[in-house]
């Protein structure tokens, strides 16, 4: 067989070896591969740093095990940002999984950066998906009462970071973190009576989704997948799981584009040599 | 019914509309009206031109090859529970399970919700006796595996690999697992047919099925397969529905066109606004 | 021996780390089906079946029958027995004699998918016919719009005109509309797989991640 | 009956649940015997008429105006309670489908078969898994949560997820196999996907960064280039695809609930 044949027939046990090793590799080492910050990215993490101080931050949590991979770093990236920059915030998970990793992966932050529960962040709880539209309806008007308890059981109105805070004007932002179509909720209820400015953090797969709303400037900005929760913590200055993540995407995507060109290479050859011959 | 699907991507917005307003019932009459008058005057016996289609001709190509190797034969319907695509589904199933008693080949029907699983189990059935054979039928042939997603793609894969299977079908609803399907039948060197109104996953079948069939192809199938009168009438009754939809959104360009150009004639073009959500 | 079980369980650590190791063995059995068809591969597949039924039946009772079913009736809704009544009529289907009453269940709910068709058709379909009025010339269009609705009428028209199943393309340009419409199917669900890959990517990243990181303890 | 009149709200379970299982055998044994007096040669009638009615609730709701203040019309409220009914009896047929998965495996196991002792597993984590669920649910406690937790994360939760990123493994190997220029749809299909790959991953902004951010130039930028196709050409092929498939369903709907679909399922007279 031909060097141009075997270009043409790898078997396929070796691309997926040669996978997991791109995707290790920078997973384990670390791999300087350049991040080009996005104008959206740029526009959440501005969006961020203006929440005034006497208003707090809201990240909505919709996700659930199956795009942790994606929504976990976004997650850990706006709650280490607001930690950084000493801006309050509630999260409010939608889904019971969701919930567990929300406050999990904000309690870790919390605890590594020396934050107080209660006092620079709050867990406001699961709410069944089902009542998220009710919710946004209640929450302008009274946001003690449409939340009530938080996610330990303790009434928020107990809570000190949640004195003062009542109607939707308290709220400075809201980050929507999510794998699903929910954006437009947040816009039609929300954004739109309200102007409340809104980040959108969704899956590369749900991207599309946003850039309607970002052009006609109705979210701040938007970190699209694990690409964008690179970007945020490039903005950060910090290394985390994202940033290598994002340099595995670049690996893998450079492998898949290498093994294509590879089996063209070896396809327009051996053709030639065909029709030569 | 069956929970969310971890598809990837959604589509284009769906805007939930509640009741119906004028220009809907008309419109939606008119549809109707087509394809009913279609369906009526092809069962008074009109003859029907149909195009081929590839990839259903295919089918029987495959149930062959099965039954020349000894072979048994896959069919997938899906992991919706009853609804249209999967109705579908089962009227395609109950072509190529009637080729399986003619022939005698084994057919494995490995299904993703309990509903869908008796009406498979029930139409399996009815295709044996309908060919004198029921004696031939294994209701252990046709079993619900799971309603969770990747469960059953594990299950399938492993259907695929042990048992052999020559020909693959699937047909119906199918979201992230479509690749982890076609891919393992390409490998155990299946001969596989499919199609799927996901349009997401159509280039997943595209690139690992040796025939796709596209689009609302998969609505044609089981007239082309069939040539009941009713189904090919229906199915020239879909071509006269589309082309209203063509001459609606036509006339729209049009008249958008010339709103843009003359903006004074709003008050003579205003027809556009029925049609408005 | 009983009581250190309990008190094991009683552990959040013991049980988490339980868990990831529960978790990598059944990562690598899965995994080990790209390389072939193994028994290992097989005592996993198994598990997940069975423990993904289990779940089902302990989430269709939690989800479900509890709240929209048990929780009706024992508050004094007596009539939702008829819905058990109703689900009985499936299990006729093994039975010669009387497997045509579970026709009658199948029947309604053909019925029932069938008449929501009509809601779906409209919710799904016009906001896009509306969408598709899109000018083609105006004074206020810069040329890149003016391209952009040119190019989407073009594709919509010749992607719809390919899926004319019963007039015949004869001529050669008959055939024309459809054969392009081909080809930009083509070039659109090529863009479509394209846009797959970085989500894919980015679940077997993370998967990667958690057998080198949680439970490997590198690439901390 | 029983749940009707002789228990009310606030009795213990155990009551209610015979209570149920009494109706149940009342009402279905009634409803059984009803449908004995049914003659053979119109049951099929009879289904026809059910599909056509059930058919009747959705549609009709559909199409009747709404009473402008309410946004609701006589029927708005009765399929809110059919739409749960729907639901819970469709949770019913589940029992057939664990039936199914019973009898596929405890054959295995009764008769020794080769693989036996997967079933056995089958059967072991189905009861663990289901336990567990009630156990956390009815009898909250460190220990039920902790076991939950540990069977839903390490086997449910994890091999969910890696079954779903085989897809990764598989998108490498099926686009190296099917990406290659044989023919014009092939090319176009390569070229496409080609293009949106690299537009959305960081090492494809880098290429394009020494482009201008605005301007004609920016046009050009791979992340940019890759946006235009999937929110231009793509979102127009994506519409007309489905608005063929959603003819087609319609035209499906429309002949199931007339029953025109005659032959497509079920042959076997009744």
């Amino acid at each position: 067989m031909s060097v141009f044949e075997k270009l043409q027939h790898i078997d396929r046990r070796v691309t997926y070896l040669l996978l997991v090793a791109v995707i290790a590799a920078p997973l384990i080492w670390r791999l300087r591969l350049p991040i080009v910050v996005s104008p959206a990215v740029r526009g959440a993490y501005d969006a961020v740093e203006s929440i005034p101080d006497d208003k707090i931050a809201v990240i909505s949590i919709f996700w659930a095990s199956g795009t942790i991979a994606e929504n976990q770093p976004q997650t850990e990236a706006l709650v280490r940002h607001m930690f950084l920059r000493d801006k309050k915030f509630a999260i409010l998970a939608f889904d019971p999984q969701g919930n567990k990793f929300s406050y999990d992966s904000a309690a870790r932050i919390s605890k590594e950066m020396g934050k107080e529960y209660g006092k620079d962040w709050v867990h406001w709880g699961y709410r069944p998906s089902a009542n998220f539209v009710p919710l946004l309806q209640a929450l302008p008007h009274d946001v003690q009462g449409a939340i009530g308890k938080d996610y330990r059981g303790t009434p928020v109105a107990e809570i000190p970071m949640m004195q003062g805070i009542e109607k939707i004007d308290d709220i400075g932002l809201i980050a929507e973190v999510t794998p699903s179509q929910t954006l437009e909720v947040w816009i039609a209820f929300i954004y739109g009576p309200y102007r409340t400015p809104l980040i959108y953090a969704p899956t590369a797969v749900m991207a599309p989704e946003g850039f309607n709303p970002l052009d006609a400037g109705q979210i701040e900005g938007m970190l699209i997948g694990l690409k964008g929760a690179a970007e945020y913590e490039h903005l950060l200055n910090r290394q985390d799981f994202a940033t290598r993540a994002a340099g595995a995407l670049s690996t893998s995507h450079i492998l898949i584009i290498a093994l294509i060109v590879a089996g063209n290479i070896g396809y327009i050859s051996s053709r030639r040599r065909r029709l030569q011959s | 019914m069956s929970g969310m699907r971890a598809s990837g991507r959604k589509a284009e917005k769906v805007n939930p509309m509640i009741h119906a307003n004028w220009t809907v019932t008309i419109l939606e009459a008119v549809l109707v009206f087509l394809i009913l008058y279609k369906i009526f005057s092809a069962r008074r016996g009109k003859e029907l031109y149909i195009r081929k289609i590839p990839g259903l001709n295919a089918i029987d190509e495959a149930v062959g090859r099965a039954t020349e190797m000894g072979r048994p034969m896959l069919f997938s319907p899906g992991l919706s529970g009853l609804g249209l695509p999967t109705l579908q589904a089962l009227a395609i199933l109950k072509h190529i399970t009637s080729a399986a008693a003619k022939y005698r080949t084994r057919i494995i029907v490995p299904t993703a919700d309990s509903v869908v699983y008796t009406i498979a189990e029930e139409i399996s059935k009815d295709a044996y006796s309908a060919q004198g054979v029921p004696e031939h039928f294994n209701p252990e042939d046709v079993r619900f595996l799971s309603d969770d997603q990747f469960a059953y793609a594990s299950g399938v894969v492993g259907i695929l690999n042990r048992e052999n299977v020559a020909s693959n079908f699937m047909f119906g609803n199918f979201f992230a697992e479509s690749l982890i399907l076609a891919e393992t039948g390409h490998q155990v060197g299946a001969i596989q047919v499919a199609g799927t109104p996901q349009i997401t996953q159509i280039p997943f079948f595209i690139t690992a099925a040796d025939y796709t069939i596209i689009g609302d192809e998969f609505y044609a199938a089981s007239a082309y397969l069939s040539r009941e009168p009713t189904l090919l009438g229906s199915l020239v009754g879909q071509d006269y529905a589309k082309a209203a939809l063509i001459l609606i959104m036509a006339a729209g360009i049009v008249t958008a066109t010339l709103l843009a150009i003359h903006p004074a004639w709003a008050a003579w073009l205003d027809w556009l606004k029925w049609l408005k959500p | 021996m009983v009581n250190e079980l309990f008190s094991w369980l009683s552990n959040s650590h013991i049980t988490g780390t339980i868990g990831i190791w529960l978790a990598a063995f059944g990562t690598l059995a899965i995994y080990s089906i790209l390389y072939k068809e193994n028994p290992v591969y097989r005592l996993a597949e198994h598990i997940f079946i069975g423990a993904a039924a289990g779940y089902g039946v302990y989430m269709t009772w939690a989800q479900i029958l509890k709240p929209l079913w048990w929780d009706k009736i024992t508050g004094g809704q007596w009539y939702w027995v008829l819905a058990l009544v109703t689900g009985s009529m499936f299990y006729f289907i093994y039975s010669q004699r009387y497997m045509w009453i579970s026709r009658i269940i199948f029947g309604a709910l053909l019925g029932l998918v069938s008449g929501s068709a009509f809601k779906g058709f409209a919710g799904i379909n016009i906001d896009r016919i509306y969408a598709s009025f899109k000018p083609v010339y105006g004074p206020g269009m810069g040329l890149g719009d003016i391209l952009n609705n040119a190019i989407f009428i073009v594709v919509l028209l010749t992607v719809m005109a390919y899926f004319f199943f019963s007039f015949e393309h004869r001529s050669a340009a008959r055939r024309m509309p459809s054969s392009i419409g081909r080809w930009v199917l083509m070039f659109a669900f090529g863009a479509i797989f394209g846009s797959t890959v970085m989500a894919r990517m980015s679940l077997l990243i993370g998967r990667i991640y958690f057998l080198l990181h949680d439970w490997f303890h590198i690439a901390s | 009956m029983f749940t009707g009149w002789l228990i009310k709200p606030g009795a213990p379970q155990w009551l209610w649940a015979l209570g149920v299982l009494g109706d149940f055998l009342i009402f279905g044994s009634a409803l059984f015997l009803l449908l004995q007096l049914v003659p053979v040669r119109y049951r099929k009638a009879l289904v026809v008429i059910i599909t056509f009615l059930a058919g009747l609730i959705y549609s009709v709701e559909f199409f009747v105006p709404a009473d402008p203040k309410t946004g609701k019309n006589f029927l708005t409220g009765l399929i809110e309670q059919v739409a749960d009914a729907t639901n819970v009896v469709y949770a019913f047929a589940l029992g057939l489908g664990i039936y199914s998965l019973f009898r596929f495996h405890g054959r295995n196991l009764a008769r020794k078969r080769s693989g036996w002792h997967n079933s056995s597993a089958f059967f072991i984590a189905f009861f663990a898994m289901m336990l567990a669920g009630f156990w956390h649910d009815l009898r909250p406690s460190a220990m039920s949560r902790n076991t939950y937790n540990m069977l839903f994360d390490g086997i449910v939760a994890a091999l969910g997820a890696t079954m779903f990123s085989i897809v990764g493994f598989f998108i490498v190997s099926a686009a190296y196999r099917a990406f290659r220029i044989r023919s014009a749809e092939a090319t176009l299909m390569l070229t496409a996907a080609f293009i949106v790959m690299l537009g959305q991953v960081p090492i494809g902004a880098y290429i394009t960064s020494s482009l201008p951010t605005a301007g004609l130039g920016s046009l050009f930028k791979l992340e940019n280039v890759s946006y235009w196709i999937l929110n231009e050409p793509n979102m127009a092929a994506w519409r007309a695809i489905a608005f063929g498939i959603e003819v087609g369903a319609l035209a499906m709907a429309l002949r199931t609930w007339l029953s025109l679909e005659r032959g497509s399922f079920f042959e076997r007279e009744l």
